[in-house]
């Protein structure tokens, strides 16, 4: 039953972390991408340091397709303490390699999975030296094996490990014989390639492989922020490391070779946006980036924000809650404590990237919708999209872009004008003007999370206040016709369903798209898909929504938060809102709602 | 109200200071503290400061947290831009601020509560990251906007206490600042303006995180167990439903301690704090024996004010970080985009 | 048009702060209550110490109507800054009464106003020695004017003060001498009494004159609470002095004079909640209150608290926000901000006690649903329930009463058994067992917040992760069982209206009731009304909502916040439930309420 | 993971302590910190002083953070209750158990990221109420789990670094605990079991907060500017996505150093930390000089070890308020219902 799968299917490599597989994992990935075969890969890390389990699922797809499947079809199970586990995972029909130096005692067998022993311990202690190299070249040799089994062109890998090592060749040349080491073995004792297998195409000019929190640290550069202030917490934190790493190698005044940057590693999430903060009021492209903690102690500060009208970037790398969680899996859980964050009315406006590309691009988004708006915007980013390796077309920068700043006054308009009143709505959008500190003694005012009038004065009168906050209500009107619309999929080359639809966000995107296909080819119908791009809701999707008479809702988190989202700021009735959801941690499959979806719609028509 | 602007009455008559300023320049809002509160002599201490160094106002930015003792910016300078944030986080917001900004002059007001309690984590961390800025902790021993628990640093003086003591050892943020690597640390106290203004004029010329513990007294709360006008005792004594709200009307207490002298100031409500005032021959800069001469005094129940330590030449943070001098806030966007080319350079690495 | 009011008005007293005025009003206050006619005091002070406006109404209700009417019949108008607004606000035909020692200059002038003026400041400094006397004792000579303008029974005044300055008869003594000069004043000077006058019932015996701050803290001493830690905040700080007053007098060890119980003031919110946790998880009963700042400070400890499945039991007394807000100013803004406080999918039980007689009953409800729940259970009470002067009946206290700890083993039953294995649903009501630390080395578990499987052990895998936060979920539809049901108000009397009802939380009770009584008089259609009394519903909520077409939510918020959770969790048509929205910041009167709700149905029947 | 339990084999040629249990029933589950790590040794030294001390292990409670560190004490004492709370708050988790039960024995586990950084509002208030516990800093100038970022400790034994020092001026746990008023301060290395398992015998005992701090290396991000195994040059100099997780499998360090002696001990990065034990002649019960003591050794880069202030006789938490010498969370529901009568009396007051 072994069917040929050319250039579509997936390896999932099983270690220890600490025993530098990650290395070789990459390696491999990019190796892929470099032969031009779309390829995505995705890290399952503890949340430990060293000796636990980790995994690397690699995607081949030449269809494009970014998301997980849902499946295995080749598992290299190098840890002991997870290969039952493993060899479990893999699809029938499938094949597992392993490191036959310990034969593994007890091990469950499967008629219908291929098992691969090859002795990479044995090997590796007889060639190399060292005890750091006996390991590493452990994870270089079974990327040897694959090379032999999967038909991955060496010049290729050759070339990638030039480059990597170019510092350092005997490092390069170490690499090159466990690649060969694995590359032999693998030759001599099984059939090479495996019926699953790779052949160059070209569909991966034109792309990258990046993950999110590096577009997104760098779509803050280019977004002209020059301040950020944070306290690690994975997820989170290599947005921020990459935002260090570009603004060292990227603005440092050429003049006077100082930093156009400044970024604080705060003492805490509280402290961290409160800087945030302060350097908003002063006047500066200013954010952060947390996870779910971060964000729960971030809620006193900004609701401060949302009434003094302060703008604030803050980067949500959404992970696994409640309380600490799964650190190191994925999820979209934190959509209701973003929207809703602090006690009392506040809402805040929220943005959803689906990918790496929306990381960067809607970096400038929001910090132009932060100053426009003069609110904290918070970016729904989760560990998907902002730890894996994605495949992206390369980013485009349009070098005219200009920061909008929103209303603020500079000193010779305050000069020109009576008297400044900092929260008038003078232009009838509910969106007042302010001025920066030290420009001007006519535009001081001060800045409260107490009581205020429209003038900017203390109060503590009924009418005075209500008259702010029902501005600070117009407001969100305002923002749903600023922010960034739904992105609606049709396929109007075939007849469309007309009864249900799917409505998503962020990293569901990938694994919704390819449903969508199967769907259509398997004959489960051509279903319309809106994904929402951000809160609070453009107008096109309640107009999306009233077109169906159920619309499925796809997200990753078990109390389906955006539908609640839906409902309450839609007005929309809950009947209509049908929940898929998806929380376990791994990133939402395309099987998954394949399925679910399938379900729900034999459900529907039963009903 | 801070909206209540005083009427600007020019006064021909006042002096003027470098840049043609008179010290009402330096006024701001109606105070709405207590008659006589400690905090509001501080007030005038800081417009005579700012006015004796001719400090543009507008060119101040004021930070504060949440107290009686943090209302108190918008009662001066209503030229400056203020930020009354949330209780116990000025800190960070004076951080980011002069990140954003350093070529403003940044005086960041807070109480004890504020500082020590709720904020002690932050203004630790702003100390050790040395912020560039003038900070001051009114400590009147109580919270007074919430009508006068115990604070971190109660129990100050409490020698001449009658009642029971505060039953935890106080937090005295000098020795605290000093330990943690403050550059700038001082002590005065509210009725001694004489003694305060060169002190304050001192730390606004800082380079570098200046702290000033200002003793300033609750004429309201002073809430000794002893006392008859405490919270507490009205609390138990009085049925639930008659109770008083009534505050007396004091005059601020004012006092001078001369170089070198020690003296037993009375309290609104009768207890006595001793001051003892370093003179010319302390030696501010020597950590250590500016420790044990903290230590000893206060072991014998005294407090001692002055300028009580200095490290000159520090680096403040934006040294440490290599910043550029200009504000970021300012910077153009021209020398912030790094353009399409440089982004294309980097996606090659990414492929 | 002097129409004779008689036990049927508002008096509301308008003084500086900080000028005693207080004991003077609340003896006013209390002399009515004492000739039996039911009364009410609100205080409207401001949020600092001394020198600013403050506002104290007395509503004086036959009927027992305990809500603010919404109009004001009698001023004393004792502030000069606050004189025009005070005038404006009489309604037609009342009076206003002021200190003619200084005539106003530019005073408003109305012509449907009575305007009696007082010589309180002149009579007070001829009368009185001391500074502190002239200052204090011109609030009770306007006492004693209103004696006789409006026939106060002198004899419960006189009683009155002999109580309160039982240990200081001279001042006793001198408070007389001012109720007498005011008397006589009025007396000479003003036709009295008034038309508006009181004349003694006997409606107010088994009653009492409390707030809800001390019945809740009363309420905890007598639910076992042991530990208590909180951070000062307004308007809070009196529940925890309450409780802390009432424990030194009842819970000093009779044996050892040593205390049983344990106050800690904490440096700030995050370590109450922290401290609150801790020792819930040692098997005290211990329990803090804040307002919504707090609440944001406190929603990691939260989630930590939910997922970890700790009881804790916390008052939120609300205040008007966003952020800082108006400290000491009324609202029901917190309800969303509670129910799903902290990142994630985080969900807690709320309370919503109506006033000081739930205030104590709640209590024991709270903590017993929190131990027999495992989980956070959070009261929703406000600044008018907590800090306003009630009248209410004694509360009456069933001694056979046991606090009802939920699932713990102690010693023998672990003894007994094989293993102990923390988050088991044995039951299968959702609810696992727990064990106290110390009590046998079988009990030992591991508490975190981080991924854990049923057994107690650290996991990161999926299905183990899912298995529980799944059951936590079923665990809230075990909630909704045990939580208090709601109160249904129907007046079978009359017709009833079919296609509209109210629904309502908290501190709406008293206005909607008179609301619904005035409604019915008018000739407006007899109203169902439910009240509802915990989150999450009760399933006589969704019962009672079906029946009509409509049903107006009544809340006191911008946001509509209660009728967020009823759209959401118990999926009804928005459509269905109509928002009527106090957020001024004012306890909500039944003026407003009938207004409201008439206008709305107007609207509706055109609709 | 927790829940692997390591096999309990009964060797009955271990020695007993005074309650018949042997070392292993001191022990925990199974670690998952890298190897080598000085977090480990620490571990190892706790079961050890408990089994020395024969504390019954169920009588303990555990509390810590977040951290690596934090993870610890899953790794000793699996009889005892355990609390892992939430990043930098485990000393209000602690007050507040310790508060319901005094009856416990309390070790709190922390690191310096988690004490200094986010928490150190919350460790300098369980300072102030000197609550009964014994509180460890495992301090390795780094966020471990976080993957090698500076801590606020950082720059411990700089002198030997080669790279850049950390910018800040780091946060000494030692002083600040002095300066706050803590009753018993000590500091130790991990790798000197002999000289620190006394010391957290002698903390065991202490009857108010006794503080350790404890140097304890991470073997995976000795984080310095200099070295090639940081985390900061990993991520620059390779390319993103071919990077290396690999981490060295170490020996633990173990170095004994004796009563006065000074010792330069090399950490798994190469640097140096010297350490300098106090020997009998010390004073730790002077507050003074033991700050002057610690102060002048870290001028001159010196890592002063032993405990170092002591105060007996100081009142815990418990005693400062009165509590009942019972658990509060074991006294009976009858001692704690004031009754029907009593709520009539009460009443009786709000008429
Ligand atoms: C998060 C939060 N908790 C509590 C409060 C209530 N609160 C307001 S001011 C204050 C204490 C102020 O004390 P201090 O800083 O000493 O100032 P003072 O009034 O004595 O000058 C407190 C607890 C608050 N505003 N915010
Ligand atoms: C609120 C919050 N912020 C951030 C984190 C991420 N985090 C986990 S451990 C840690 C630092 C731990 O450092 P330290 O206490 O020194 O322990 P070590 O790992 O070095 O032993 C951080 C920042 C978190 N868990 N929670
Ligand atoms: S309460 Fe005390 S601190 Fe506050 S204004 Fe009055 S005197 Fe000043
Ligand atoms: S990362 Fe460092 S602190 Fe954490 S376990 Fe490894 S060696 Fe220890
Ligand atoms: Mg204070
Ligand atoms: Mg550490």
């Amino acid at each position: 039953m072994t069917t040929t799968k050319l250039n579509d299917f997936v390896i999932k490599l099983a270690n220890v972390n600490g025993t530098g597989s990650a290395s070789a994992n990459g390696m491999l990935m990019k190796s892929i991408f470099r032969m031009g075969i779309p390829v995505t890969g995705k890290n399952f890390f503890p949340s430990n340091i060293q000796g636990l389990p980790t995994w690397y699922e690699i995607r081949v797809s030449k269809d494009g397709y970014l998301c997980r499947s849902g499946k295995v079809d080749f598992m290299v199970a190098m840890n002991a303490e997870t290969y039952n586990a493993d060899l479990a995972e893999v699809d029938p029909g499938g094949y597992l390699m392993y490191d036959s130096t310990w034969p593994r005692k007890d091990m469950l067998e499967r008629s219908d999975v291929t098992v691969l022993g090859i002795p990479l311990s044995a090997m590796c202690n007889e060639a190399f030296e060292s005890a750091r190299a006996k390991v590493l070249m452990k994870n270089v040799a079974y990327v040897g094996a694959l090379v032999a089994l999967l038909d991955i062109d060496m010049a290729v890998i050759e070339n990638l490990l030039k480059e990597t090592f170019a510092a350092k060749p005997h490092l390069a040349d170490a690499n090159m014989q466990a690649i060969k080491m694995g590359f032999d073995y693998a030759t001599e004792h099984f059939e090479c390639p495996l019926p699953l297998k790779l052949s160059p195409l070209d569909s991966t000019s034109g792309h990258v492989i990046v993950d999110g929190n590096t577009t997104a640290g760098l779509g803050a550069v280019y977004a002209g922020a020059t301040v950020t202030s944070w306290y690690p917490i994975t997820p989170s934190t290599s947005l921020i490391d990459a935002f260090s790493l570009f603004c060292q190698q990227l603005r440092k005044d050429p003049e006077t070779d100082e930093n156009n940057y400044c970024v604080i590693q705060a003492e805490d999430e509280l402290s961290a946006i409160g800087m945030v903060l302060g350097a908003n009021w002063n006047g500066a492209r200013a954010f952060t980036a947390t996870s779910g903690p971060g964000l729960s102690l971030m809620s006193e500060f900004l609701g401060l924000a949302y009434y003094a009208e302060i703008p604030a970037v803050l980067y949500d790398v959404q992970r696994v809650s409640p309380s600490t969680g799964m650190p190191t899996r994925t999820q979209q859980c934190d959509i209701v404590s973003a929207a809703y964050a602090s006690h009392g009315d506040t809402k805040h406006v929220l943005l959803f990237p689906s990918d790496p590309t929306d990381c960067f691009h809607m970096s400038q988004i929001a910090f132009d919708l932060a100053e426009r708006l003069q609110t904290p915007v918070i970016v729904l980013t989760d560990l998907d999209i902002g730890m894996n390796d994605w495949m992206i077309p390369e980013i485009e920068w349009d070098n005219t872009y200009q920061p909008d700043r929103g209303k603020v006054y500079d000193a010779q308009q305050l000069k020109d004008m009576d008297a400044f009143y900092r929260y008038l709505d003078v232009d009838g959008d509910a969106i007042p003007w302010r001025t920066l500190p030290g420009v001007d003694p006519k535009g001081a005012y001060f800045v409260r999370g107490s009581g205020h009038n429209k003038f900017g004065g203390y109060t503590e009168k009924s009418d005075e206040y209500k008259d702010v906050v029902d501005r600070l209500r117009r407001k969100f009107d305002t923002a749903a016709t600023l922010v960034p619309a739904p992105i609606l999929n049709i396929d109007e080359s075939k007849p469309r369903e007309k009864s249900y639809a799917l409505l998503s966000i962020g990293s569901c995107d990938g694994a919704i798209r390819e449903a969508r296909d199967r769907m259509q080819q398997d004959g489960h119908g051509n279903l319309d898909y809106m994904r929402v791009q951000a809160f609070p809701f453009h107008k096109d999707v309640a107009d999306f929504i009233e077109q169906y008479d159920q619309v499925f809702v796809i997200e990753q988190n078990r109390d389906a938060q955006l539908r609640q989202l839906l409902t309450v700021e839609l007005e929309i009735d809950p009947s209509c809102l049908i929940p898929l959801l998806s929380y376990d941690g791994m990133p939402v499959s395309s099987n998954f709602i394949v399925e679910g979806v399938s379900k729900l719609m034999k459900k529907g028509h039963a009903a | 109200m801070s909206f209540l602007k005083k009427p600007k009455i020019s006064h021909p008559g006042l002096p003027t200071n470098d840049i043609g300023l008179t010290v009402r320049d330096y006024e701001g809002a109606m105070s709405t503290l207590c008659a006589g509160c400690g905090h509001d002599s501080i007030s005038s201490a800081i417009m005579q400061a700012y006015f004796e160094l001719s400090v543009e106002p507008h060119r101040v930015a004021k930070v504060s947290g949440i107290g009686c003792s943090s209302k108190t910016p918008t009662y001066f300078l209503g030229g400056a831009h203020g930020f009354n944030s949330v209780h116990g986080r000025m800190p960070s917001i004076a951080t980011g601020a002069n990140a954003a900004n350093r070529e403003l002059n940044y005086i960041g007001v807070s109480g004890d509560g504020d500082s020590l309690s709720i904020g002690l984590g932050q203004f630790g961390h702003a100390i050790r990251r040395n912020i560039n800025m003038m900070y001051l902790i009114e400590n009147n021993g109580v919270y007074g906007l919430t009508k006068g628990q115990f604070s971190a640093s109660a129990d100050r003086g409490s020698t001449a206490k009658k009642g029971e003591a505060n039953p935890y050892s106080p937090i005295d943020p000098v020795l605290l600042a000093i330990s943690l690597g403050c550059t700038f640390v001082g002590r005065g106290f509210s009725g001694d303006k004489e003694h305060l203004v060169p002190m304050l004029k001192s730390a606004i010329r800082h380079n570098g995180f200046a702290l000033l513990d200002i003793i300033s007294p609750c004429v309201t709360f002073n809430d000794h167990e002893g006392s008859t006008k405490s919270y507490a005792h009205t609390r138990a004594n009085l049925r639930e439903t008659v109770y008083a709200d009534f505050t007396e009307h004091h005059e601020e207490i004012v006092a001078q301690v001369e170089p070198g002298e020690y003296k037993n100031i009375m309290m609104h409500d009768g207890s006595r704090v001793g001051f003892k005032r370093v003179d010319e021959s302390y030696d501010p800069t020597n950590r250590i024996s500016a420790i044990s001469y903290i230590e000893e005094h206060r072991a014998k129940g005294e407090v001692v004010t002055g300028l009580l330590y200095l490290e000159e030449g520090s680096s403040e943070m934006h040294s440490v970080l290599g910043s550029n001098k200009q504000a970021m806030a300012t910077l153009p966007y021209s020398k912030l985009n790094p353009g399409t080319e440089t982004l294309a350079r980097i996606q090659k690495r990414w492929r």
